[in-house]
């Protein structure tokens, strides 16, 4: 095990996974010469060559198709959104062509392909940049949705995605890159999607969160537990599909819960996971389950109001009490 | 082959009006014309008694894009088009029984029943679909080109659009990527003039075969009334694209002679009954084809009556087919959502208990 | 009073509201000569002329982007979108240009835009053209959302979208444009955003729903009635702005209640409200509120499956009776 | 004025080297271009300390572009643009300050510190953002110059893009619609040949003076660091789009002398020090114009300094300005999501009092 960072596990996860399978290639804009906008490829070009680290033009929705149509025939890509705030341009594909193409064809023709970047707010980018996508990939069946929180996370879960035989949307957070982790070293360190994973544990409540936000959850957690309260930081990981079963285990453990998640709250990913609970889990809660999101407004550039408009530590820490009536 | 603009922008007229070809080849042009001819004819019949349901676009009339652009190709080289596609799924060799069936949404259709007119795929045939989003296919196809770029291959990828579809984005973004690239794909417009109820030139400034200038396409145009003249020049184009002669841009003029989809009427706001019954008398390619074959003693009245006859049994035979096949199931439905059901994690979300 | 359709009333709404201002135009594919692809602009281009009443090519995200800048400028554009299937292809300028607008330039140019056109399955479309869209449109702050059920709504529901001074998406029934109502003549009978509408009362569970949905949430209940059980029936209008008010009314009275809606489960309309109720009137629930929506599946071209695969009355009933554990 | 390929296009070339302009008008082209750099080079300062956050993207070296471009407008004019926009924004006339206090994030920034560096907007003078989707405002513009057209008006919309973002579908969409309706737009590309690290020329086969020619908008080329020959050719362009003339597509050549944005080094993996050592030396639009100044006995070495010195206090006054200006209430930010908030029902769902 080697303590690596976000950004070279994921590397590494593109690195395997190429060399494993000749059918996985990986464009998009910047990917090859310039080792990708947040250096998440770099060095594949050199290693790989340029038809299987393919820079794009800036053309999303046509290259989004590339992809999809090169996957009808049996190729593996990975299609780089340099940020997955670009990939509105490319919706139509993603949700027309790739994630209906398996049913509407009888079952006849799957599409392998991964769809990569960062989601999410960074710092000061402003309301056009700085949108967490999930809604909009998770809304439609046909597509799976991953959002890694550590470096090992990232590289099992980016090669589970890779070796998937569907659409897989996987998010990761820019603000990760520069995180590091223990690693393991196997090749074949896949993490299966579906699997939650529950990176603290606490009886008296539950934070369930995925993506940058578990960082979140976790320092939130830190501060709970001074004032004697234990929490239970179950990270989903995959949002579809999704554990369902890890979600009414910790709900059945400690009646109380919140949801953190970086995105809005109009159909934010909590939405879901409350109905779930409500509808599989009513009868566990002692009290209702609480959502902790970004303020319901296009992010500020303002540093001061960024901040503030993010789900933070104190938010969580504050619903948390909301719910355990403390 | 008059050259306009520059020599990559080319029209291509007629030609010998036989091409030079085989009586067999003839009769096979026309045998196929004629199929699609009556398979879309008994598709009209079943949806005015409501076997067949949802949106059903009939290619009647625009059969000899069908058969002048596919029949030259390869069984694995791939076709990919729009909604309008019966009978090219015809042509680049799915069984009318498969078609038919996946009009009456069976489980015998190409699709499974899941598709619909829409929606035919075959990909054993290399028949990618099907595709109901005006332009979507334009990318696609560029991908299944860049498939057969990466792996060496020497498949050639056609790509079926309407003329209202250049006006996408996804067709510019598409052709500039498959002219950087130089990919093998043939982007195919069937210029029926009209997208719906709209006359192409009222949303265009320019001619179609300008359409791929800004990016560095070479084009052609070419009579698509024409089947010899357009086999011929797609046997060449073909070639050429194969070869890794880079893509093609290639304007196939014709006319659609029904309604643009079934509840549209054939004549009326946008386009008058002279124009059309004008067009279906001059313009039909079958008929282009019988008479320049009766003319040069390549055909009589009989051949072609035998000829007619083996199409109506085998477009019968495929309604009698879709009429007995069964209904497909709830299960398989499920199924084909995702490849493989996860063995962890809930990927259905409806209670339906799958 | 007249009887008149849906479809008419939509139209008397667009003829109105032009007649009344002349910065409001129409625009989108075949929306003048050919009267509009389902005929809900009939006789517009005769009466105002080519320039407000615009036939576009097929580039929905050119011409959903001239609106909203037709719309900065101080136009007020309605731009129809033939169905909403095809605004995937459209959704960056509806999300980062209209949505964003008035936020990031500051409070300076506000974005009086309308798209509309009819969302949800008609009959045997298949996976592509059978979408209900209002999730993609929800989950960003900035626009606001519409969803009319009878004639009367419809026409009152679009005149205040269009003179609503934000983008408004405004969703119509494609199976309603012939079903017919009685409909004020006024031509100032305009029905405010964010006002639900109770269209049948009862006591015993809450039948939350919109849009389409509203008639079969009343067949529902009219079966209900036959086995003694009383439904309230909430179309909720709009969904954006969002009558809470009423939600949480109906559910105090009821206590039991389920959301009934056309689109898919996964963060469909009805998890959001959900999660309201979750947080706002925990305590006033009796039971679970439980989800009726299409199978979690692209809609299937069949015509019994696809039957099979919408919520129906047989379903929404069944929900009514589990919630009031009968 | 050289003509390649048809009347159409052409391409501009220099032109008398100062154009006939008077002395005055040189002098304000010149200071123009001086504010801008300095203005530039004050925000990558800040920028270093932390002042300024998100991305930044500077226009040194571009400011031909910006002067040549913006200034033959009126008031009225729109100009639209991308996220490279600071120079633009002050050239249609924001003030310093308030282009400035944006990019510090504060209530009297031009979007109240909402928007920053890739948000600039300006109704009351034309300025109209500012967009940070790549193409977006190709779009954008087409409405605004519709609405001119709408309204009989007689104004002129300038979109500035970058070369990368003609490979964008909604650029083309956009270049159609604007042809057909012959809508009064100018879409400009700023063709400083990099698209971040990628070389236009990697992704394109054309050369841009043909992006238009699928539409059939007239398209020039200019060499945007000949502020004198852009400004002339620019006021003839928007004499000519006034009067009816329809949209142009016009390439302007430029360099960008600093890095993409400011975490992109300013030479390195995509272009070499020589090659931007030897823009910044031969290409500097405002050492250009200097240097034909001097040459003209038409500046003095202490007039430029007595103009350096103006800008420059202007520069920093915006500064001071910036940096005393209060921080934006949370209060305005929820304002500003809808026009007004409505008497029934709920806008936010954040639970945060609103
Ligand atoms: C993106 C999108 N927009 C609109 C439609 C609705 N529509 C279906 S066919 C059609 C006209 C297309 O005309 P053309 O490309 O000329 O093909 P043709 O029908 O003539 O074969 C339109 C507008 C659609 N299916 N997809
Ligand atoms: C749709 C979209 N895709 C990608 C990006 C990321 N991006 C920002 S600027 C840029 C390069 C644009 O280059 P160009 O158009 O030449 O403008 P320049 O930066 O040279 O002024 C890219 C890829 C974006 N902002 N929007
Ligand atoms: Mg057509
Ligand atoms: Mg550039």
């Amino acid at each position: 095990m080697a303590e690596i960072t976000y950004r070279d596990a994921l590397n590494q996860a593109l690195a395997e996974e190429m060399e494993r399978d000749d059918s996985v290639f990986l464009l998009g804009e910047e990917v090859a010469e310039y080792d990708g906008a947040y250096k998440v490829s770099k060095g594949l070009l050199d290693r790989f060559g340029d038809k299987r680290v393919k820079d794009t033009p800036i053309s999303e929705l046509g290259f989004a198709g590339l992809g999809v149509g090169s996957a009808m025939v049996g190729l593996r890509p990975i299609v780089e959104f340099m940020t997955f705030n670009f990939s509105f341009l490319a919706l139509d594909q993603v949700i027309n062509s790739a994630s209906k193409m398996l049913s509407m064809s009888g079952g006849q023709i799957g599409i392998p392909i991964v769809f990569r970047g960062p989601s999410g707010a960074a710092l000061q980018l402003g309301a056009q940049h700085s949108h967490a996508c999930e809604t909009w990939y998770l809304h439609a069946p046909g597509i799976k949705v991953v959002t890694p929180s550590t470096p090992a996370d990232a590289k099992g879960l980016l090669k589970a995605a890779i070796r998937d035989n569907d659409p897989v949307a996987f998010m990761e957070g820019e603000l990760l890159y520069n995180t590091k982790g223990e690693v393991p070293d196997d090749d074949d360190f896949v993490i299966p999607l579906g699997l939650a994973d529950l990176k603290r544990e606490g009886d008296d409540v539950s934070i369930i969160t995925h993506g940058t936000m578990t960082h979140v959850a976790l320092q939130a957690a830190g501060q709970l537990a001074k004032d004697g309260i234990e929490a239970d930081v179950l990270d989903l990981r995959s949002l579809r599909p999704l554990d369902v079963d890890a979600i009414l285990a910790t709900v059945a453990k400690t009646n109380r819960a919140i949801y953190l998640e970086e995105g809005w709250p109009y159909l934010g990913v909590g939405a879901q996971i409350v109905s779930i609970i409500m509808e599989e889990a009513f009868d566990d809660l002692d009290a209702p389950v609480l959502r902790v999101t970004q303020a319901d407004i296009p992010m500020p550039y303002n540093k001061k109001l960024e901040a503030w408009a993010r789900p933070g530590v104190a938010r969580a820490v504050e619903a948390c009490k909301k719910v355990l009536y403390v | 082959m008059a050259e306009t603009e520059t020599a990559e922008i080319s029209t291509v007229n007629g030609g010998p009006a036989l091409g030079g070809f085989s009586k067999k080849k003839l009769v096979e042009l026309l045998s196929q014309m004629l199929l699609y001819r009556r398979f879309e004819e008994k598709a009209e019949e079943a949806y005015a008694i409501g076997k067949i349901g949802g949106f059903c676009h009939l290619h009647i009339g625009q059969e000899g894009a069908a058969a002048g652009c596919i029949l030259p190709l390869r069984q694995d080289d791939y076709v990919i088009s729009g909604y309008r596609s019966h009978t090219q799924a015809l042509a680049k060799g799915l069984s009318p029984e498969a078609v038919m069936s996946e009009l009456y949404g069976k489980a015998s259709g190409v699709s499974g029943g899941a598709g619909g007119s829409m929606h035919m795929f075959g990909a054993d045939v290399g028949f990618m679909g099907g595709n109901g989003i005006v332009g979507a296919q334009a990318p696609l196809a560029l991908g299944m080109a860049w498939a057969i770029h990466y792996r060496g291959g020497d498949q050639v990828c056609v790509c079926f659009l309407g003329d209202a579809a250049v006006n996408q984005g996804a067709f510019h973004e598409s052709m500039n990527m498959a002219a950087i690239w130089n990919l093998p794909v043939i982007y195919v417009v069937e210029n029926n003039a009209y997208g719906m109820g709209t006359k192409f030139t009222r949303m265009s400034d320019t001619e179609m075969i300008k359409k791929a200038s800004s990016h560095g396409v070479p084009a052609t145009s070419i009579d698509g009334e024409d089947v010899v003249a357009t086999y011929s020049h797609f046997e060449d184009l073909i070639e050429t694209v194969r070869q890794g002669g880079g893509p093609r841009f290639v304007d196939v003029e014709c006319y659609r002679f029904k309604g643009h989809s079934m509840s549209d009427p054939v004549s009326g706001t946008y386009r008058s009954k002279e124009e059309v019954d004008h067009q279906t008398e001059n313009a039909d390619p079958i008929c282009i084809l019988r008479d320049r074959m009766f003319a040069a003693r390549l055909l009589t009245g009989e051949e072609l009556e035998v000829i007619d006859g083996e199409v109506r049994s085998m477009v019968d035979a495929a309604v009698e087919f879709a009429e007995a096949a069964p209904e497909p199931e709830v299960d398989t439905l499920y199924r084909n959502v995702y490849s493989e059901i996860n063995p962890h994690g809930r990927l259905f979300f409806d209670g339906r208990g799958k």
